[in-house]
């Protein structure tokens, strides 16, 4: 099973054929070049690892921890990959992170822009989905041209008209959905199932049923976190939460979760082995 | 420590890279199916919801039919980010006709648009699977399916993507061969664009006047006339349920022709039946129904007539076409 | 067209990329200490979190595999098989030359189909506490001390910066540690806790350090969050 | 002016005898004649402001805002045609974008003002335009701290502790004068205050004036002359001006940002208060 | 690389040449044929021991789906297989070879168990199992829980089709593994009673079952200690079928056929009383019978003609 966000925008083996195990075995052989697509892109270099997003009663939260690795180098180990964008919309992305800061440089001087012009003109600022529409265009955009954004981003927020949260998320290949809870590259298997079972747990199946509180979305978060620093080896224990509201977005210092290793004491060997 | 053998990389640089450095490939393949089914005043587009990549589920509810106009929706199925781009821009084109005419587009000249527009990207194609349904501007309930670069034809039913090779022979058997022209539109557009619903009736005629023998005389002679005979109207379109005989002295069936609730009991049982036997299949389904103007709402609407678990409701007008939509939904399997 | 004979047979077994790991074993008066991480990993997924790499081999013997585990596990089996056989013929311990040997034979014989990387270490009383390494496609390498494994690679400059002849058993092992955690902090492949074991004449004595005590060092600028820079509404004059 | 009419006033491109640009001095007759603009310095922070002359009751309030936005922490007011100093300002925040994107940081005051005199320069080197009707008042707070400056019709730039552009400048910068020789500085909190009371006492002068002004360029109903006069006997009425200020501070996170509303009413009670009390006096 | 010839002298071991070949041949075909699979759920974890109270103990867990390629195989099949009274062994990958695999070394544990007059141990399972797994090289695709309890406690190993072996208290393995270990890793705890083993188990399962889609159906579940084994066949039923809308049953005569034949079935022959290898027994007569004669035979019927 390769996550990582070098596969990303791979063929996936049909689906016929897939092989979780040997995922090489069945993904098809490359085509001689002059059938395949021209190709002017990069491969991601210096990468983030799965981000995490769940809505909750009155706002929506977002996770991502503070990691950038190098292939299988943890690289740079106080990477933020929260990026508040206004008053009440956070991304969150996992993939390139060349692309990522790219991507915010461009988000931040629409923003400053919308912002500058708000002074002279009434127009009302940018909602999240305003952003993660823009967002969409512009990954399925890029992909279009064969010129990926090599990541895969959520976007929380708060809609100011609505009074609703809003949760989204975008792609390489410019897939979009949304989901009360949601999970990029290895979260989508570790820490989905995780989210999906809270959410539901209050809410139902339905999604009629009451959200959970803030401090429940921030407990099945840090239980996802630590699960997946447990499970996958690009993730580290230190990340940050972001929390929307209609107050605002508060980003949360680095944590650590605490982690249980203590069975493994005894533990001997891979078999018959007792000493 | 690697659970599976692995060779230095040097030992094998030119391999090392191995498969994952192909190029990107800009296409993905998010599951579900969809399926209509064309009556004679109304037509049911319907699809399931869920969307998911490889064996992942990414959200249990994304649509994938859209209501276009007042009688017109569609249905795409495939890459999802291709089909809400493409569906995008048909509603752009049809908007454009509307401050254009100021009337909405017909069904047909959609059908041809779209198909016009799937083409317009044939060397980098929608990798989209287009089911569109409505009622044309003679009243009839019609279906009209694509495939990804364009081409298309009017059926009486279609059903496309992850489970269509299970749903299909199933409409076949149950609605009727699916195909009401066997002419390719786009080799004869005139009859494509004119003639369906009159060729039907044409056709229908032509049945009973061939006053096909009653189906109690088991005489192994006549049988066998009759097989010939069905065979020797393969070229035009098919009367009887695929494989079955109707009952003795039954009226023929007619291709388009059952009543809306067998038509919603089958597109249930199809998706139902679809979730039970295909992983990509599941979570909650989604029926538009559109009924040509002034037709009755009774056997929708009507007491008792949806199922326990299904939720009804009728889609505002966008024109003034009187036709109107409605919207049944239902939840499916989640496993 | 790709013919038949370009094929490439070095695929039957990759089951994945990254082959991962630290391990490492040090000699010192009297004894060995040997030490790995706990991490054995599927591509990025980390399919045993505590797996223990050090592996009994004889008495005072043992190895620490890196690479293949399915390879190295066979390996060491066989190996073990035969140092039970050595002793039960010969009876005595075979030294740990002895057991290195039969690991380099079994490694180079099948270079083609093992990807191996193992660290024999014991303590012999010919030798005493002695430690051999046999990279990958074979070859006995005695060293003081030796590193293996994906993560070593991190720390080779820590370790010829940090290592002195003399040393004790317990500066050994505060050694192991720190190197091991310092790889493991920069290789992914690398994680969970660290296993180290002493064998000297006397005893083979087991250490664990959890992955919440592994000894740190720097990890990054403290990130700090915040409240979101937001610009306040203008207000309508 | 002695050379109007001789024919060098035609194009831009072409000199006078004695060395002048006489559409530039043009332009700066359309500055001259147009409502004042005031930026101030203060010691934690820039102001700037202007009193909006309201030709007509029916504008909606608040808008057609004389001040803009050009990034976070930079304002500019223009005295003069109005469109001109929209496009400018359009200008003003793409040099801005334009820096960012290429260096990452945040433009100077001075590096932008320098870019849009440039900009402004070019317009009075070619035959096929005019120059820019309007003097540009740039302020902002930097990594050198708060900075004013001002961009005239010629391209010419320079640099203030204070300044005002616009009709009635000669007084409003001699009452900048006053409020910079204060022992300690101000604070931009005394300097809305002051501010406020300069474009308050400055309008109520020039009101009239405005709608003369308003008048010549405009067909106007006999209802808006009676309103006219109204205003001027009647300072109760609706006035016939707004105040706009914006500034950049500790107090708006050292972003431009309109001054509060709830502050801007305070300056202007107090303005006005002590509008009527020298009028008493006088 | 050139593909290694056959045997050859006292090369001892698999020859895997025909693998290049065929991967040759199915690149040409567009693909080889696809077994059965079973992307599949399948946990295990200890229980019991420590200050529970409660007997040593393992409980396994699978979902019962079985796909080939996209489709569902089987909506409830049995992935829990018996490997001997005291010992079990769930089964994902490939079907075929994880049902292969768990019989073979079922039987070689019972014949070691008679040859031992012992029961087998968990870790002579595991070491048979991964022994023959490695002799393979990955291209018998089981991945294997195991789990059982003999006289040195309880034990429980995952065995992977490379032949690496785990020994773990929670385990899992299949498709839907990362959602099951997800759960484990929330909410494993040790020593635990019986009855909270079996519902962590089956919410691992549960897990798999509605977040993988190779994963699906129902939960099994069984329960090994030093008592014996319970299978709890279809534990937890979560996605029954509902109700269809529609009645599909055809009208007698919905099949055209275009000939009608009609034979009859009905035979007449002789019953002779013979005796044995011919020889004449007492108060027995016999009478020679006609070769041929009887049902089939030349004379026997009259086939359509």
């Amino acid at each position: 099973m390769n996550h990582h966000p070098a596969a990303w925008g791979r063929p996936l083996p049909a689906s016929a054929s897939f092989d979780m195990y040997n995922p090489q075995f069945s993904a098809p052989k490359a085509a001689p070049a002059h059938q395949m697509p021209v190709a002017h892109t990069q491969q991601p270099l210096v990468t983030g690892t799965s981000v995490l997003g769940i809505k909750f009663d009155g706002g929506v939260m977002l996770a991502a921890d503070n990691l950038a690795s190098y292939g299988s180098l943890a690289r740079f180990k106080d990477i933020e990959r929260l990026h508040p964008l206004g008053p009440h919309t956070v991304i969150a992305a996992a993939g390139d992170m060349s692309d990522f800061q790219w991507l915010k440089k461009e988000l931040n001087a629409i923003l400053r822009e919308e912002q500058a012009l708000s002074l002279t003109d009434s127009h009302p600022s940018l909602s999240p989905s305003n952003i993660y529409d823009f967002l969409a265009n512009l990954f399925y955009a890029r992909r279009s041209k064969m010129n990926p954004v090599w990541n895969a981003v959520l976007v929380g927020g708060w809609d100011r008209v609505k009074a609703e949260t809003f949760l989204g998320y975008v792609d390489l290949l410019g897939t979009t959905y949304s989901a009360p809870t949601l999970a990029t590259g290895f979260g989508a298997h570790i820490a989905q199932p995780l989210l999906r079972e809270a959410f539901e747990a209050k809410a139902g199946t339905d999604g009629k049923g009451p959200l959970m509180t803030q401090q429940e979305a921030t407990a099945v978060l840090d239980d996802c976190m630590k699960v997946l620093f447990y499970r996958d080896a690009r993730s580290m224990n230190k990340y940050q939460i972001a929390t929307v509201t209609k107050d605002g977005v508060v980003i949360s210092d680095s944590k650590s979760s605490e982690t249980q290793w203590g069975f493994a004491e005894d533990l001997r060997g891979y078999g018959a082995q007792t000493q | 420590m690697a659970l599976y053998a692995e060779h230095p990389a040097s030992a094998h640089d030119a391999h090392a890279a191995g498969p994952t450095q192909h190029a990107f490939n800009p296409y993905s393949d998010n599951g579900g199916t969809i399926l209509a089914i064309a009556g004679k005043d109304f037509s049911v587009i319907a699809g399931d919801t869920r969307q998911s990549e490889g064996y992942s589920i990414q959200t249990r509810y994304a649509r994938k039919v859209w209501q276009l106009t007042d009688n017109a929706v569609l249905a795409t199925n495939g890459f999802a980010a291709d089909g809400k781009n493409f569906v995008k821009r048909v509603k752009q084109r049809l908007e454009w006709y509307q401050h254009a005419h100021h009337k909405q587009m017909p069904l047909r000249a959609i059908a041809r648009m779209i198909q016009t527009m799937l083409y317009g990207r044939r060397f980098f194609p929608y990798y989209v699977y287009n089911i569109l349904g409505g009622i044309e501007e003679d009243g009839s309930g019609a279906v009209y399916s694509f495939d990804p670069v364009g081409s298309y034809e009017r059926e009486a039913c279609r059903a496309a993507g992850a489970a269509q090779s299970l749903v299909q022979p199933f409409l076949d058997n149950q609605v009727s061969v699916g195909i009401l022209l066997h002419f390719s539109s786009h080799r004869h557009p005139s009859i494509c664009s004119f003639v369906p619903s009159a060729s039907l009736r044409k056709h229908t005629i032509v049945t009973n006047d061939r006053q096909f023998p009653p189906r109690h005389d088991n005489s192994t002679r006549y049988l066998g006339v009759f097989a010939m005979e069905a065979l020797s109207l393969a070229l035009t379109p098919q009367i009887y349920f695929k494989n079955q005989v109707p009952e003795p002295g039954a009226a023929p069936f007619i291709p388009g022709n059952l009543p809306l609730s067998t038509v919603l009991g089958l597109v249930v049982d199809s998706f139902t039946s679809a979730t039970e036997r295909h992983i990509e299949v599941g979570d909650g389904l989604e029926v538009f129904v559109v009924m040509n103007k002034g037709r009755t709402t009774d056997d929708l609407l009507g007491e008792g007539q949806l199922a326990e678990g299904m939720e009804i409701e009728e889609l505002g007008a966008l024109g003034d076409g009187g036709e109107r939509t409605f919207l049944v939904k239902r939840a499916l399997k989640r496993d | 067209m790709e013919g038949i004979n370009t094929v490439d047979l070095m695929r039957l077994k990759h089951g994945e990329v990254n082959l991962g790991t630290s391990i490492m074993a040090v000699r010192f008066e009297g004894g060995v200490v040997i030490g790995a991480d706990t991490r054995t990993t599927t591509g990025s997924y980390i399919a045993n979190r505590v797996t223990d790499k050090l592996t009994h081999i004889h008495d005072r013997i043992y190895c620490c595999r890196s690479g293949s585990a399915a390879d190295t596990q066979a390996v060491a089996d066989a190996v073990h098989q035969h140092a039970q056989l050595y002793a039960a013929i010969y009876g005595e311990r075979p030294p740990v030359a002895t057991v290195a040997a039969l690991f380099e034979k079994l490694c180079y014989d099948n270079k083609d189909q093992l990807s191996a990387g193992i660290i024999v270490a014991g303590w012999d009383k010919e030798k005493g506490g002695s430690v051999y390494n046999i990279p990958l496609g074979g070859g006995t390498f005695q060293q003081p001390w030796a590193i293996g494994g994906s993560g070593s690679t991190y720390v080779y400059g820590y370790c010829d910066a940090t290592y002195q002849e003399g040393w004790g058993e317990a500066e050994t092992l505060q050694f192991v540690k720190n190197t091991l955690a310092l790889a493991m902090a920069r290789d992914g492949s690398s994680g969970g806790c660290i296993r180290m074991c002493v064998i000297t004449e006397d005893k083979v004595e087991r250490h664990f350090v959890p992955g919440n005590e592994l000894p740190r060092f720097w990890e990054g600028k403290e990130v700090i969050g915040g409240l979101a820079q937001t610009t306040k509404p203008v207000a309508a004059a | 002016m002695s050379s109007i009419g001789t024919g060098y006033d035609l194009s831009v491109s072409t000199y006078s005898p004695d060395g002048r640009l006489f559409q530039v001095e043009y332009a700066n007759k359309a500055v001259e004649a147009a409502g004042v603009a005031v930026g101030l310095r203060c010691t934690d922070g820039i102001i700037l402001g202007v009193e909006r002359l309201l030709h007509s009751k029916l504008l909606v309030k608040g808008a057609n805002r004389r001040i803009q936005s050009v990034d976070e922490h930079i304002g500019m007011a223009t005295a003069g045609l109005l469109a001109d100093g929209k496009h400018l300002g359009s200008r003003a925040r793409d040099e801005a974008a334009n820096f960012r994107e290429t260096y990452n940081a945040p433009v100077t005051v001075q590096v932008l003002s320098d870019r849009i005199s440039g900009y402004v320069q070019a317009y009075t080197c070619y035959g096929s335009v005019r120059p820019f009707g309007i003097s540009t008042l740039v302020a902002g707070a930097d990594k050198t701290g708060p900075r004013l400056f001002c961009i005239e019709p010629s391209g010419v730039f320079y640099g203030y502790r204070a300044c005002a552009v616009g009709k009635g400048r000669a007084l409003a910068r001699t009452e900048l004068e006053k409020v910079l020789a204060k022992e300690g500085g101000v604070s931009v909190r005394e300097g809305v205050m002051e501010v406020a009371r300069m474009l308050s006492g400055l309008a109520s002068y020039l009101a009239p004036l405005a709608i003369s002004l308003s008048r010549s360029t405009a067909v106007e109903s006999v209802k808006n002359d009676v309103l006219a006069i109204h205003l001027v006997h009647d300072d109760n009425q609706d006035k016939a001006f707004e105040l706009e200020m914006t500034w950049v501070c500790e107090e708006s996170g050292m972003k431009h940002a309109a001054v509060p509303a709830d502050l801007l009413a305070e300056a202007e009670e107090k303005a006005k208060a002590a509008l009527e009390e020298g009028m008493e006096e006088d | 690389m050139a593909a290694k010839g056959p045997v050859e002298g006292s090369s001892i071991g698999f020859d895997f040449s025909n693998y290049a070949r065929n991967e040759f041949l199915g690149q040409r075909l567009n693909g080889l044929p696809k077994a059965t699979s079973t992307g599949t759920t399948i946990v295990g974890l200890k229980f019991g021991g420590g200050d529970s109270g409660e007997e040593e103990g393992i409980c396994l867990g699978a979902d019962t789906r079985a796909t080939g390629g996209p489709i569902v195989a089987d909506k409830n099949c049995e992935k829990i297989h018996y490997l001997a009274p005291h010992m079990r062994c769930c089964g994902a990958g490939t079907a075929a070879d994880t049902e292969f695999v768990t019989n073979l070394i079922s039987s070689n544990l019972e014949l070691h168990a008679l040859s031992q007059g012992r029961p087998a141990r968990i870790v002579t399972a595991m070491t048979m199992l991964k022994q023959y797994l490695f002799r393979y090289q990955g291209h018998v695709g089981a991945y294997l829980v195991l789990g059982g309890v003999d006289s040195t406690g309880a034990h429980l190993f995952t065995v992977h089709a490379h032949g690496s072996t785990d020994k773990l208290p929670y385990v899992t393995m299949g498709s839907g593994s990362l959602a099951a270990m997800a759960v484990f890793e929330s909410a494993f705890k040790q020593n635990m009673k019986r009855q909270e083993a079996i519902d962590l188990v089956s919410r691992a399962i549960r897990s798999g079952v509605f977040n993988d889609l190779g994963s699906g159906s129902n939960v099994d579940v069984a329960v090994i200690t030093k008592a014996g084994t319970e299978m709890l066949r279809n534990y937890e039923m979560p996605n029954e079928r509902g109700v269809k809308s529609r009645n599909y049953k055809f009208r007698r005569g919905t099949t055209a056929w275009t000939k009608e034949s009609i034979r009859s079935l009905v035979v007449s022959e002789d019953v002779r009383i013979t005796s044995g290898a011919g020889k004449e027994q007492p108060g027995v007569e016999v009478r020679p019978v006609a070769i041929g004669a009887g049902p089939g035979g030349e004379e026997g019927m009259e086939v359509d003609s």
